[in-house]
């Protein structure tokens, strides 16, 4: 019988060693980060991580910030970690993103990490970043495209003329694991989601091992087929959210 | 009431005008990518009469202005920086892959976005200022480079009074020969054939006036009017 | 106010004319494909056309042969036509497709025109076809596969090691039309599909203009975001099926 | 009964038997794509007790065996050649797109399809038969070239007699050394090392008998054994 539950989150990332590179789901909303999964690899203590993520993230104190900012509009859910309390913990080596650091005068702790010479970061384009790590999902070793040529991102790629337009060529990104969120999930690991799905979506089969963190598991057969967004062979284990939250991120779960 | 002193210069226009200039160009049926800052005031004076789909990277197509208040707040629909905004009928949501195949695959008509420098080659550099160690890229790039029409939508000066308009840009480049348009708090230029060509300036701004704030030469249109907004 | 429903059939695909590039939807079911805008196609004449297809397809007396073969399984419906229909009557200069012709020794109207020179066909396998496809619609040039190289898909094209394996160079099929059929769309064109979805949903928006044959058209709002398969911004054109079959394909519709 | 008759063959298994010797590798949880033809008899011998999901190119994962009358047909739940298939729980359907992307990403844990020819090299030909303008290559080269065990379920000769296990294909290749086991209806061979590794033979069979109806040498296993269905 086919069951992917995990039956915690620190169980779920416990063979996620020093070195490892991680695809990191969500972006925009506290509501689509794999919040708990991001716990517990700061309770885990993994260092020296590659992590690809649309954004460094802003940090356990500007979220604060932010939260009380939009506290008229959004309620905001305490049980909030991003990959910035990864940077922040200095577990993170490298990451691959399109937004490395804060806007206006605010630093986020990756970017201090970068500023102190102890992380490093390749910059890309949302767009190829998205596409080289569905390239990964899909088989596809490299591929030609129109953005990029010009610019800090092409500096050492191949450039090829394609009906006189100038293409970059960018490979594809297959990590050791991808940390995702979702809404709900089988027991065969097919995920449905809410809202914008962001890289959470994209990056489901795009590595060794995809662990998607929901928010509720359903009964086989729940989920219609033609409402599943990602078929569970793109996922290897499903955690469920808790309903209560702990009090913090030390908190084993 | 423009100012007439020797060498103080008219009032600008505020962003909501700006905003106001630039949905100008939104047709009935527009497929339009908002920058956050500055082109998301675009989002609140779409005229009613035409129906605007406006996209944004991380998922989201359809969707109406930024909510400022908790009413009608769907916690799942927000754009970038946790904003939530209206959710309107025939919204969809996607994945980050297919939003950007969206915009990657020449499906967005109009983007408009903020900028640090735009030059007489309609190159745009506005991801990475100075002081920062990397660049903020975003979905900039791709959005420049791919969408049928790039509008850049800025201040005519920085902060500290020098141009944004330049002969040369001389921050890295987010994407080279990508700009049509650029609407400024004075002026509205399009890029053609390596010119930057004033084609309206601000109520009470003469072209000699914008030229005197600007780091490119300008070529005045042959019918260069004063920003209307009809 | 946006509406891209087309009163007809006939009306949808009268800008097809001689010579043009069609992405041809669906594949293995009666109930998924394009039948109409096939139909309507073959009541304009245009000819000379170049079109991908999963399959050439087997052709009107074939498919009534399969029908009654089927009959206690499946109802067949009467309103079924393919792109075997379209070969037969001599209006395709050139296949992109998987499945030339028949097996066994069932000769397809496709093969005929090939066997009389009188057609072309690329063949190329599933995966690189519909990967060409939607390298169109998201404005990818080219891309590497380890798909090809070693057989006759592979001639003429450019060679590649990736990590030591042999990948072969492949590029995107931007088409002129795509004629594709869904369940359910409403009048951004958003679309709803139902069964498995074939190269319906993949080639929407990889052709200049993507024309949707639809069951049925609903208010604006009551497919959920979550729900829709393609975005509106994909498709220009939908054309609802009618109620009542015509007695054959060729009577205006 | 084998016959003893000299320069006759013991009896050939069936396809029901065939499918069983394949179905045996079908471990828990298997992801598995089952050709057209012969291979589909796979689906109604899985065992029971182990969850297969079987996949089909045009976007259905997790579907059930053939239905053969009307009852609990679904019309939109069915494979290639318009056959309806029993739709069972966690079952998805998807893109053309999406579906290879599960075959060319290396998701598929065993596919199963039909041969024409096969040779020591592991080189499948199963796609363009003498006689036929082109090739039909379906997704075929894509399932050998990506899945990550390919077997090769056919009649060990054609129906002229003529071997389908040989030292070099003469037909055109679907796929370069891409089979990793071959299950024919007299025996059970693996590809290794540039070399056909004769596993197991029908009851009754000797390594002889089907060396003698193969068009390469055969590796015979130090540890050949009849063919059992445990």
């Amino acid at each position: 019988m086919i069951d992917k539950t995990v039956a915690s989150f620190d169980e779920a990332v416990s063979d996620i060693v020093d070195g490892a590179f991680l695809h990191m789901g969500g972006f925009a909303s506290p509501f689509n980060m794999p919040s708990y999964l991001i716990a517990a690899l700061a309770r885990s203590g993994a260092r020296d991580l590659t992590m690809t993520t649309t954004s460094a993230s802003t940090g356990p104190e500007n979220a604060k910030r932010l939260a009380s900012a939009l506290a008229d509009v959004v309620t905001w859910p305490q049980d909030y970690w991003e990959p910035g309390l990864l940077a922040q913990l200095g577990q993170i080596r490298k990451l691959i993103t399109s937004f490395p650091t804060g806007t206006g005068n605010v630093v986020w702790p990756f970017e201090e990490r970068l500023n102190a010479g102890e992380a490093e970061v390749e910059v890309t384009g949302q767009g190829s970043l998205a596409e080289r790590i569905r390239a990964a999902r899909a088989g596809i070793a490299a591929f030609y495209t129109p953005v990029g040529p010009g610019t800090v991102v092409a500096a050492g790629k191949e450039i090829r003329d394609f009906e006189g337009v100038p293409h970059v060529l960018e490979h594809a990104l297959h990590a050791d694991f991808a940390l995702i969120r979702a809404w709900k999930a089988d027991r065969y690991g097919n995920l449905v989601f809410r809202g914008p799905r962001t890289f959470n979506e994209t990056m489901a089969g795009a590595a060794r091992v995809t662990i998607a963190e929901v928010d509720e598991m359903v009964p086989l057969g729940d989920l219609a087929p033609d409402r599943i967004h990602t078929p569970g062979v793109y996922v290897q284990r499903v955690v469920v959210r808790p309903s209560t939250p702990p009090a913090s991120w030390e908190e084993p779960c | 009431m423009p100012d007439t002193l020797p060498g103080t210069l008219p009032p600008r226009l505020d962003a909501t005008v700006m905003a106001m200039v630039v949905v100008r160009e939104f047709f009935d049926g527009a497929v339009v990518n908002l920058g956050i800052g500055i082109p998301m005031h675009c989002a609140d004076v779409i005229p009613p009469d035409r129906e605007v789909l406006l996209h944004s990277e991380h998922g989201l197509l359809g969707f109406g202005p930024l909510l400022r208040t908790a009413e009608g707040v769907d916690p799942y629909c927000f754009i970038v920086g946790n904003r939530p905004v209206q959710p309107q009928p025939g919204m969809v949501y996607l994945s980050h892959d297919e939003s950007f195949s969206i915009i990657r695959g020449g499906h967005i008509d109009i983007t408009v976005m903020g900028g640090m420098q735009v030059d007489t080659e309609g190159n745009l550099a506005n991801a990475h200022p100075p002081g920062k160690p990397a660049a903020n890229l975003g979905g900039a790039q791709d959005l420049a480079t791919c969408a049928k029409r790039t509008m850049i939508m800025m201040y005519h000066t920085a902060s500290d009074g020098s141009p944004k308009v330049v002969e040369r840009c001389t921050f890295p480049l987010t994407a080279p020969r990508c700009v049509d348009r650029i609407v400024t708090d004075v002026a509205v230029m399009d890029l053609e054939g390596g010119h930057i060509v004033l084609r309206e300036v601000a109520p009470g701004w003469t072209p000699e006036q914008v030229q005197s704030i600007t780091g490119a030469r300008l070529v005045v249109a042959d019918d260069v009017r004063e920003i209307s907004l009809v």
